[in-house]
C-alpha cells in the first residue's frame, strides 16, 4: 500500500542550526506513528514543515506517492492535514466555538454558520465524549481542557493526516487514556496520525511503528512491537537510562516549612486555597500530586512570594514569612530569595525566562543584585565564565551563552533554570513541573540534580501532575484537589489507584 | 451662573460635528490595531488626505472626486505603511511616525508648489460638501425642542457625519459577526493560531490596512471639505494623536472607542461654553487653563474608572514565524 | 548704490495671513516701485531669529526687518554686535542706537471695529475669536470690547481661544467651530484675530449669514456680504516706509507706536461690504476715528496694566 | 531578528549607508521636482552643516536637544514605555529652570547657579514625567494616552503661567525676562574660536556624559538589567523580585528628567528666557531619534547629529534656494526615518545574495 507520508530527504536550518539533516522515513496509511527523541533533535520542526509553517530547505515530500509542495498551512489544511501544536494554537480572548470556526467559517457571515457549527460540535463532543463546552472563552479553560480544544478542532475539521505534538505533556493520565481512546477511533477510520511525546509509555501503549530522530537525522525506525522502552532510550540518547535512580535513606532534618491555615480568596471572592497545612523538613523532597488547576499553581505563587496570601501561618525556619504589612507582591519573591528560598517556575516561558535576553542573561534574572559589584555594575567576564560552567554542569545545549534563551529548545531552557536556581544554594526549593516536555535524558539529569539537592539538606517542595516523576523522586506525597489538601501518603503506601481518587476529591474524612 | 449660560442644546449639537474626525480615524486606527498593526500614522493619513481632498475638490470643483482622491492617498500611504509593518517586518511606531513627519513636510511642499499660498489651498467656495437638511425640517422648525432634535441634533449635518456616526454599528458588526473581524481580531491575539488555522496573516494584516486607509481618509476629508472649506498645514491639529487615544480608552472595541470620541467632542464643547463664563463658587477660568478640560477628564476617567488596558496581545510585532 | 535689504519671518512664516504676510507685500510693494531687490529668510525659533539675523548682518545688509515680537532679543543682542547694520522691529521693542521699534495701536482700529460690530448686530451679543490667550490677542479684544460697550453698555461680548499650541493658528476647524457655539449662544458678529485659524471663523461666518470682521490685511474680499469690515494693521505700511526712509537716508532710530493718526491701523471701508456699512454706522465710526485722533477718546491699552478695564 | 545572516560590517555600516541614499534619492527627486539642482542642494546642505565650522556647531547645538529628549524616550522603552511626553517634561523643565533663575540669579555665582538651574530643569520634568508614570504603575492607565494627555495639560498650564506671571510688564514677547549672565551655559567658542559666534554649549558635553551613563547603566548595570527585563517580560521580572511599579515610576522620573534637562541647552545655552512653545517639537523629534537609533547610546547620537544636520543644513539651504521651502527638509526627515528606522532591512536580501554569489 501507499504510504500516506513519505520524507525524502529533508533538510532545514535556522541559521546555523541544522534543524533536519536528510530526513528519510515514511509513514503508513492507517497507522499510528510515534517520533521520538531528544530535545532539539527536529521532531517539530519536521512535522511543521509537512504542515507548511516552514518550507523545507531540500528534499521532497509525498503525500499518497505524489510529491507536494505545502506553502503554508492553508495548503496543508486542504491536503487533510492537521495539526496540534507543542505550544497552544488557541486565541485566547476567543470563545472555543470561535476558535474551531476560524479558518472554517463558511461564509462572511458568522451568525450563518455558529449555531450549525455549534450544534455539530456538541455532536462530537458527545461522540468522542470531550468534555468542552463550546461556548466557554479559552482563557478561562485549564490547560487540559485548551488541549481538548485542539482536538477538537481536527476532529471537526476531520483532517486525514493528523499531528499531535507533545499532546499529552500537559494532561493526566486519565486524559491521556482518553485522548489515545480518541485516536484509536481515528485509526479505526482510516486516519494516519503522528504522535510526537517524550513518555516511552505512551509510545508503547499506542503506536504501530516509531521513528527516532536525534541531532536532526534519523536514527532508527522500528515497529513498535519488536521493541522496548530500553531501546528506544538507547537509540535516542545514545546510552541506556537508569530507571530507579539512587538516594540516600530518608532521614527529614528540622522543619523547613510550616503551613497552617493557608487560604487564598481572589478578587471575586472565590476561594482558591482553603485551609492548606503541611510542614516540610529539610532532606526530603515532598510531592503534590493533582489535576493541574486545582490550586497548586497559587500556592507555589504565595510560597516563592509572587502572590499574598489571603490568610494563614507560613513559618520559614522557624521565622513568619514576610507577608505582613504587604499591600502587593512587588519586590516581595527577592526577599524570599534572600531567605533561601528558590523557586523553579512550572511556566518557565512566562516566569522564568525573558526569551529575548541571552541564556547569559536569564542565569542572571533573580540574583542580579547578588551578583553586581559596588557601583551596581556587572563584571560580566564573571558572569560569562559562571554561565559558562553553569552550561557545562548542566549540559546546556547548544553551550553558546550569547545565544537568545527563546532559540532553545524547552528542555534546554528549562536546564538553564534549574541550574541558575541550584546554584544559589537555596534552603528550600519549589518546584513546579520541572520536566513537562523535556525528553527523557534530561528527565533523568533533571530528577539527579533534585535528588543530589535533597540528599544534601535541601528541602524541596515538588509540583507535579506525572505520577512517575512523583514516585521516582517523593518522600511524602500530598494530593490537593480544588485548593485542599486530600491525602497524604508515605512513597511507600504509593498506590495510583488511591492516588486517582484522592485527585478526584474521593477522600473519607 | 444660570442653565441658559450653559448651552446644552449647543454642546449636543458641536458634540456631533465635533466626532466625525475623531471617529472616522479612531475606527480606521481600530482595524489596523486589532489585526496587530499599531497605528500611530493616522495623524499624516488623516493631512494628506485633507490635503488632497481639498486640492481634487477645488481643482475639480466637484467634493466627491476630493474624496476620492483623498482615499486614494491614504489608502496608498496605508499600505506602504503596510509594507513597511507587515512585509518588512520593521518597527511599526517608526513606520508610523515617519509618515507623520513626511506628511507634514510634503503637504505643505506640494500645497505651496501647487497653490503658492503658503500650504495653503484656495478655498472651496461651492466645492465642499453641504450639510444636510432633512425633508420636514422646516415644518417642524418651530415646535420646541422637536425642531432643535430633528432639525439640529439629528438633521443639518454634512454625509460624512451621519456616515461616521452610521459606521460605529458596522465596524461593531464586521468585528464581531463576520468572517473579516473573526480572523482580523485572532490575527491581533495570536497570529501563530490565525496562521496554523490556515489564515494569511500577511494578507489579513494587509486588508486591516486598507480599511484603516480608506476610513482614515475621510477623517482628513472631513477636516478639509466639511469643517473648514480649504486645507491649511498642519490642520490636522493632533486629531490622529486624539483618535488613538480615544482607541486605547475604549480598550480596542468600537463602541467604547465613539464613546471616547463622543467625550472629546463633548469636552471640547463643553470648553468653549465655558470660556469667561463666571462659573459658580470658581468663578472665571482663564481661558489658557480651560484648554486643558477635555484632556484633564480624560486622565480622571482613566485613573478613575478604567480598569487596565487590554490591548490587542500581538500588536506592534511583525508576524515571524519562530520561536 | 542701492541699500541692501532684508526682512526676517517669525515662526508664523510669510503667508500667515497675519502680519508676516502683510510685511512681505510691503517689502514687495517696496521692490516694485524701486527695482530694489530684498532678502527674506523665515526663523522658525529664537535661537534660529539670532542665527539669521547674525547671518545677515554679516552680509553687511544695510537694513533688517524682523517680523514678530518673538525677535525682540535677539534684534537687541545682534544690533549691539553690528552697530553699522540698522534693524527694524515691527510688534515688539528692542533697545539700541541703531534700531527702531514699531509697535501698532491696536486697541484703537479694534475699537473702531468694536463700534461697526456693536452697531450692526441685532442681538447685541458680539464675539471675539483669538488664536493663543497672549496680551497682544487680549490688546485686540480688550480694544473691540471697548469700542462695542462705548456704543450701548449693555452689548455682550463672548471671547474665546483656539489653543495652546502654535496649531492654534493653523486650525480653522476649530475656529469654525468657536464660530459656531457663538452663533448658537445668540453672537452675530464675530471679530477673529486667529491668523489661518480665523478663516475657519469668517468662513462659518458666510454659511450662517453671520456678520465676521478681519484682522491684519484688508479680508473684506474673502466672504462679501458677510464681512462686515477688517481692522487693518499696515505692518506692510511700516515695512515699505522704513525700506524707503532706507533709501531717501532719513531713516531714524527710535520707537513709533503707530495708531490711527499715524496710519498704523484702521478699518476697511471697499466695495466689497459697501452694502453692509450704513450710513449710520460709517457715521459712527468715523466720529469715533477722529475722537481718537484728537485725544478725545483714549482707548486703553490692555498691555499698559495687563488688564482691560471692560 | 531578521538579519539575513550578514556580517556584521555589513548590516551596522553597508545597510544604513544604503538606507540613507535611498531616502536622499527621493529627496532628491522632490528637489529636482521642486526646480533645483539636487547635487548641487547637497552640497550645500552638507557644507552648512557639516563641513563649515560655523555650520557644524549649530548642528551639534541642535543635536544637543535631541540627545537629551532621544535619551528620554529610549530610556522608558528599555522598561517598554512609550513615552510621548518628553514634549511636554522638557517643557516643563523649562519652567523649573526659569524659576531657579528668576530667584537665583541675582545672587548666586555663575558656578552654583547653572547646577541649580539644571536641578530646577530636572526637577520640573521630572515631575512631569511621574504622574503618568505613577498612574500607569498604580491604576494600570495606559503611558501613551496619559503622556499625550499631559503634553496638552502642560500646553495650557505653561501658556497660562507665561501669560499670566513670568511676562514683565509692558512687554509684548511672550517670554520670562531674560536671565543674568552668569546664567549662561560656557559656549564652547571660548575654546575654539573656530566655531564662530554660535550657542554651542558645554552642554553638548554633559549630553554625550548623559549617552555615555545611560549605556553603562542600561547595558551593565543591575538597574538597567532589571529596567529591561521589566520591559522584556513583566512576569518575569516580578518572578524575579524586580518592584515593577517602583520601577515604572523611576524610569519615568528619570525619563522625565532627561527630557527638563533637554531645555537647558535650548534656553541657558541659547535664549536666556523662557519663551512660550520653546521647545518646538524637539520632544517629538526625540521619539524619532529614539526609535531611529534604537535607544542605543551610538544611534542616539547619529541620528541626534542627523536631525540636528538636516535643521541646519536645510535652513541655510532654503536661504540659498528659495525655491525650496524648509518644510522639505521636514519631509525628508520622515523619509529618512522610514528608510533607516523602519526598512532596515529592505536591502539585506540583496546584499546577502551578492555576498553569497561573491563566495561561491
Ligand atoms: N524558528 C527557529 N529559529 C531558530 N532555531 C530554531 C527554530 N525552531 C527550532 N529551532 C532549533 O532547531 C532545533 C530543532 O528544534 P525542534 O523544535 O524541531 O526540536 P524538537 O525535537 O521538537 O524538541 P522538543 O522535544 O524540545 O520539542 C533546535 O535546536 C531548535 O533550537
Ligand atoms: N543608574 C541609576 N539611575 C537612576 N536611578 C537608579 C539607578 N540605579 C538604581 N536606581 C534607583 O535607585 C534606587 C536604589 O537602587 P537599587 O538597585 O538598590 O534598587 P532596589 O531597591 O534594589 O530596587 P528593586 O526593588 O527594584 O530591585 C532604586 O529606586 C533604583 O530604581
Ligand atoms: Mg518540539
Ligand atoms: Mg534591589
Amino acid at each position: 500500500m501507499q504510504p500516506a507520508v513519505e520524507f525524502r530527504n529533508i533538510s532545514k536550518h535556522f541559521g546555523h542550526v541544522k534543524a533536519n539533516t536528510d530526513v528519510n522515513f515514511t509513514i503508513a496509511k492507517g497507522s499510528i506513528h510515534g517520533l521520538v527523541g531528544e530535545n532539539g533533535a527536529g521532531k517539530s520542526t519536521l512535522m511543521s514543515i509537512l504542515y507548511g509553517y516552514y518550507r523545507a530547505d531540500g528534499g521532497d515530500l509525498l503525500l499518497d506517492g505524489q510529491v507536494q509542495q505545502i506553502r503554508n498551512s492553508q495548503e496543508a489544511i486542504r491536503l487533510g492535514i492537521g495539526m496540534v501544536h507543542q505550544h497552544f494554537m488557541l486565541v485566547e480572548n476567543m470563545t472555543v466555538l470561535d476558535n474551531v470556526m476560524l479558518g472554517t467559517e463558511g461564509g462572511f457571515q458568522l451568525a450563518r454558520h455558529r449555531s450549525t457549527t455549534e450544534a455539530k460540535l456538541r455532536e462530537i463532543c458527545q461522540r468522542y465524549r470531550l468534555d468542552v463546552d463550546p461556548l466557554a472563552t479559552i482563557s478561562d479553560l485549564s490547560v487540559g481542557a485548551q488541549q481538548r480544544v485542539e482536538i477538537l478542532k481536527q476532529i471537526y475539521r476531520s483532517a486525514n493526516i493528523l499531528i499531535l505534538d507533545e499532546p499529552t505533556a500537559v494532561l493526566t493520565a486519565q486524559e491521556t487514556a482518553s485522548l489515545f481512546e480518541i485516536l484509536r477511533l481515528f485509526k479505526e477510520q482510516g486516519k494516519t496520525i503522528v504522535l510526537i511525546t517524550h513518555k516511552l509509555q505512551e509510545i508503547l501503549d499506542i503506536t504501530d511503528t516509531v521513528t527516532v530522530m536525534r541531532g536532526g537525522r534519523v536514527v532508527g525506525a522500528v515497529a513498535t512491537a519488536g521493541t522496548s522502552k530500553e531501546e528506544l532510550a538507547n537509540m535516542m540518547v545514545g546510552r541506556p537510562i537508569e530507571n530507579n535512580l539512587p538516594r540516600a535513606p530518608y532521614k527529614p532534618g528540622a522543619p523547613m516549612l510550616e503551613v497552617s491555615g493557608l487560604q487564598l480568596q481572589d478578587a471575586q471572592q472565590v476561594k482558591l486555597l482553603t485551609d492548606i497545612g503541611f510542614t516540610l523538613r529539610a532532606g526530603e523532597i515532598v510531592a503534590i500530586a493533582g489535576v493541574s488547576g486545582n490550586g497548586q499553581s497559587e500556592l507555589m505563587e504565595i510560597l516563592s512570594g509572587m502572590r499574598l496570601p489571603t490568610s494563614g501561618q507560613l513559618r520559614f525556619e522557624g521565622k513568619d514569612l514576610p507577608f505582613a504589612k504587604r499591600s502587593d507582591a512587588d519586590g516581595l519573591p527577592l526577599e524570599f530569595r534572600e531567605l533561601g528560598i528558590a523557586h523553579i517556575p512550572e511556566d518557565r516561558l512566562r516566569d522564568g525566562v525573558v526569551k529575548s535576553f541571552s541564556v547569559m542573561h536569564n542565569t542572571i534574572l533573580g540574583y542580579q543584585d547578588k551578583l553586581k559589584n559596588r557601583w551596581g555594575l556587572f563584571d560580566f567576564k564573571a558572569i560569562a565564565a559562571r554561565c559558562a560552567e553553569l552550561m557545562k554542569t548542566f549540559d546546556v545545549r547548544p553551550a553558546n551563552g550569547d545565544l537568545r534563551i527563546g532559540l532553545l529548545s524547552g528542555g534546554n531552557q528549562q536546564k538553564v533554570v534549574i541550574a541558575r536556581e541550584v546554584l544559589a544554594q537555596p534552603k528550600l526549593m519549589l518546584v513546579g513541573q520541572p520536566t513537562r516536555g523535556v525528553d527523557i535524558g534530561t528527565i533523568e539529569s533533571i530528577h539527579k540534580q533534585l535528588l543530589a539537592l535533597r540528599d544534601s539538606g535541601v528541602a524541596i517542595l515538588l509540583v507535579s501532575v506525572e505520577l512517575e516523576e512523583v514516585r521516582a523522586l517523593a518522600d511524602r506525597i500530598l494530593v490537593m484537589c480544588g485548593g485542599r489538601i486530600t491525602g497524604e501518603l508515605k512513597i511507600e503506601e504509593f498506590d495510583t489507584t488511591r492516588i486517582g481518587l484522592l485527585m478526584g476529591g474521593m477522600h473519607k474524612s | 451662573m444660570t442653565f441658559d449660560d450653559f448651552h446644552f442644546a449647543s454642546i449636543l449639537v458641536s458634540t456631533v460635528r465635533n466626532a466625525p474626525v475623531l471617529i472616522f480615524a479612531a475606527m480606521a486606527g481600530l482595524f489596523a490595531e486589532r489585526s496587530g498593526v499599531i497605528d500611530i500614522g493616522l495623524e499624516g493619513k488623516i493631512l494628506a488626505s485633507a490635503f488632497t481632498s481639498a486640492a481634487v475638490a477645488f481643482a475639480t470643483q466637484n467634493p466627491w472626486y476630493g474624496v476620492a482622491a483623498g482615499v486614494l492617498v491614504s489608502v496608498a500611504l496605508a499600505t506602504l505603511q503596510g509594507y513597511v509593518s507587515i512585509t518588512q517586518k520593521g518597527n511599526q511606531l517608526v513606520a508610523g511616525i515617519a509618515i507623520n513627519i513626511a506628511m507634514s513636510g510634503l503637504t505643505f511642499v506640494v500645497a505651496q508648489f501647487f497653490f503658492q499660498q503658503g500650504g495653503r489651498t484656495p478655498d472651496l467656495g461651492q466645492a465642499r460638501l453641504f450639510d444636510v437638511v432633512l425633508p420636514g425640517s422646516a415644518a417642524v422648525e418651530g415646535i420646541p425642542f422637536i425642531g432643535w432634535l430633528y432639525g439640529h441634533l439629528i438633521g443639518g449635518h454634512s454625509v460624512l457625519v451621519y456616515l461616521a456616526f452610521g459606521l460605529v454599528p458596522l465596524v461593531h458588526w464586521v468585528l464581531y459577526h463576520s468572517r473579516f473581524g473573526l480572523r482580523l481580531r485572532a490575527c491581533g491575539e495570536n497570529p501563530h493560531a490565525a496562521d496554523a488555522a490556515g489564515v494569511s496573516v500577511e494578507r489579513q494584516r494587509y486588508m486591516a490596512m486598507l480599511v484603516a486607509g480608506v476610513l482614515c481618509s475621510f477623517s482628513g476629508a472631513y477636516l478639509a471639505i466639511v469643517q473648514s472649506g480649504f486645507f491649511l498645514r498642519d490642520m490636522s491639529a493632533g486629531a490622529g494623536y486624539l483618535a488613538l487615544t480615544a482607541m486605547v480608552f475604549g480598550n480596542w472595541r468600537p463602541v467604547y472607542t465613539f464613546l471616547g470620541c463622543l467625550m472629546f467632542g463633548f469636552f471640547g464643547a463643553v470648553q468653549i461654553q465655558i470660556e469667561g463664563v463666571d462659573l459658580p463658587g470658581i468663578g472665571r477660568i482663564p481661558g489658557s487653563l480651560i484648554q486643558m478640560v477635555p484632556y484633564v477628564v480624560t486622565v480622571i476617567v482613566l485613573a478613575g474608572l478604567m480598569a487596565k488596558s487590554v490591548a490587542p496581545k500581538a500588536l506592534g510585532t511583525p508576524f515571524v514565524k519562530s520561536r | 548704490a542701492d541699500p541692501k535689504m532684508g526682512i526676517v519671518y517669525d515662526a508664523g512664516g510669510k503667508f500667515d495671513k497675519s502680519f508676516n504676510q502683510s510685511a512681505f507685500e510691503g517689502a514687495t510693494r517696496f521692490q516694485k516701485e524701486t527695482n530694489i531687490k530684498f532678502i527674506e529668510v523665515q526663523a522658525s525659533s529664537d535661537t534660529q531669529a539670532e542665527q539669521v539675523l547674525r547671518g545677515l548682518a554679516r552680509k553687511n545688509l544695510d537694513l533688517i526687518a524682523s517680523i514678530g515680537f518673538a525677535q525682540t532679543q535677539a534684534v537687541q543682542k545682534v544690533a549691539k554686535e553690528f552697530p553699522k547694520v540698522r534693524f527694524v522691529l515691527i510688534d515688539g521693542v528692542a533697545q539700541g542706537a541703531n534700531v527702531n521699534s514699531v509697535t501698532f495701536k491696536e486697541e484703537e482700529g479694534s475699537y473702531l471695529v468694536g463700534v461697526a460690530a456693536a452697531m450692526a448686530s441685532k442681538s447685541k451679543k458680539l464675539g471675539f475669536i483669538g488664536g493663543i490667550d497672549i496680551p497682544l490677542i487680549r490688546t485686540f479684544a480688550c480694544g473691540y470690547t471697548q469700542g462695542a460697550k462705548a456704543v450701548s453698555p449693555k452689548v455682550e461680548v463672548t471671547q474665546n481661544m483656539v489653543g495652546t499650541t502654535s496649531s492654534a493658528w493653523n486650525d480653522p476647524a476649530k475656529g469654525g467651530e468657536l464660530a459656531r457655539s457663538q452663533f448658537d449662544r445668540g453672537v452675530d458678529v464675530v471679530f477673529a484675530v486667529a491668523g489661518g485659524s480665523g478663516m475657519g471663523t469668517l468662513q462659518t461666518a458666510k454659511e450662517k449669514g453671520k456678520l465676521a470682521i478681519g484682522v491684519d490685511s484688508n479680508q473684506n474680499h474673502l466672504y462679501p456680504g458677510t464681512m462686515l469690515t477688517s481692522m487693518v494693521k499696515r505692518v506692510d505700511n511700516a515695512v515699505y516706509d522704513s525700506f524707503m526712509q532706507m533709501k531717501a537716508g532719513t531713516w531714524k532710530a527710535g520707537v513709533t507706536a503707530k495708531g490711527l493718526k499715524e496710519g498704523g491701523v484702521d478699518w476697511a471701508l471697499d466695495a466689497h461690504n459697501r452694502k453692509l456699512i450704513t450710513p449710520e454706522i460709517e457715521k459712527r465710526v468715523l466720529g469715533a476715528r477722529k475722537d481718537i485722533i484728537d485725544g478725545k477718546i483714549k482707548v486703553i491699552d490692555y498691555r499698559v496694566g495687563n488688564s482691560c478695564p471692560v | 531578528m531578521n538579519n539575513h545572516d550578514l556580517p556584521r560590517w555589513a548590516s551596522a555600516f553597508v545597510l544604513p549607508v544604503l538606507n540613507l541614499l535611498s531616502a536622499l534619492l527621493v529627496a532628491a527627486l522632490v528637489i529636482y521636482l521642486l526646480g533645483e539642482n539636487p547635487a548641487e542642494s547637497l552640497g550645500i546642505l552638507i557644507n552648512s552643516a557639516i563641513i563649515n565650522p560655523e555650520g557644524l556647531s549649530y548642528t551639534l547645538f541642535y543635536a544637543s536637544t535631541f540627545i537629551f529628549t532621544g535619551l528620554s524616550v529610549s530610556i522608558a522603552m528599555q522598561a517598554g514605555l512609550f513615552n510621548i511626553g518628553s514634549e511636554g517634561q522638557m517643557y516643563f523643565g523649562g519652567l523649573g529652570l526659569t524659576l531657579a533663575m528668576l530667584a537665583f540669579d541675582g545672587s548666586l555665582p555663575a558656578w552654583a547657579l547653572i547646577p541649580v538651574a539644571m536641578g530646577g530643569a530636572a526637577l520640573f520634568g521630572a515631575l512631569w514625567g511621574f504622574l503618568p508614570g505613577y498612574l500607569q504603575a498604580k491604576r494600570g492607565s495606559h503611558v501613551v494616552v496619559t503622556t499625550i494627555m499631559f503634553n496638552f495639560i502642560c500646553a495650557s498650564l505653561m501658556n497660562f503661567i507665561i501669560v499670566k506671571y513670568l511676562i514683565p510688564a509692558g512687554e509684548q514677547n511672550t517670554a520670562s525676562r531674560a536671565f543674568a549672565d552668569s546664567g549662561a551655559m560656557p559656549r564652547l567658542n571660548t575654546w575654539f574660536p573656530i566655531l564662530g559666534e554660535t550657542p554651542l554649549n558645554i552642554s553638548f558635553l554633559l549630553a554625550i556624559g548623559a549617552l555615555a551613563v545611560y549605556g553603562l547603566m542600561v547595558k551593565r548595570s543591575a538597574w538597567g538589567f532589571k529596567l529591561r527585563a521589566t520591559g522584556l517580560n513583566q512576569h518575569a521580572a516580578h518572578y524575579a523580585g524586580i518592584r515593577i511599579g517602583k520601577m515604572i515610576i523611576t524610569v519615568m522620573l528619570i525619563s522625565g528628567a532627561l527630557a527638563g534637562l533637554g531645555s537647558v541647552n535650548s534656553i541657558m545655552g541659547s535664549t536666556h528666557y523662557l519663551s512660550l512653545n520653546f521647545v518646538g517639537g524637539a520632544g517629538f523629534v526625540g521619539i524619532a531619534i529614539a526609535l531611529m537609533g534604537r535607544q542605543h547610546p551610538v544611534g542616539i547620537f547619529l541620528s541626534a547629529v542627523l536631525f540636528g544636520a538636516l535643521i541646519q543644513g536645510g535652513f541655510d539651504l532654503s536661504l540659498e534656494k528659495p525655491n525650496i521651502p524648509t518644510e522639505t527638509f521636514i519631509f525628508i526627515q520622515g523619509l529618512i526615518i522610514l528608510f533607516c528606522g523602519a526598512m532596515e532591512n529592505f536591502y539585506a536580501p540583496a546584499i546577502g545574495a551578492l555576498l553569497k554569489r561573491g563566495k561561491a
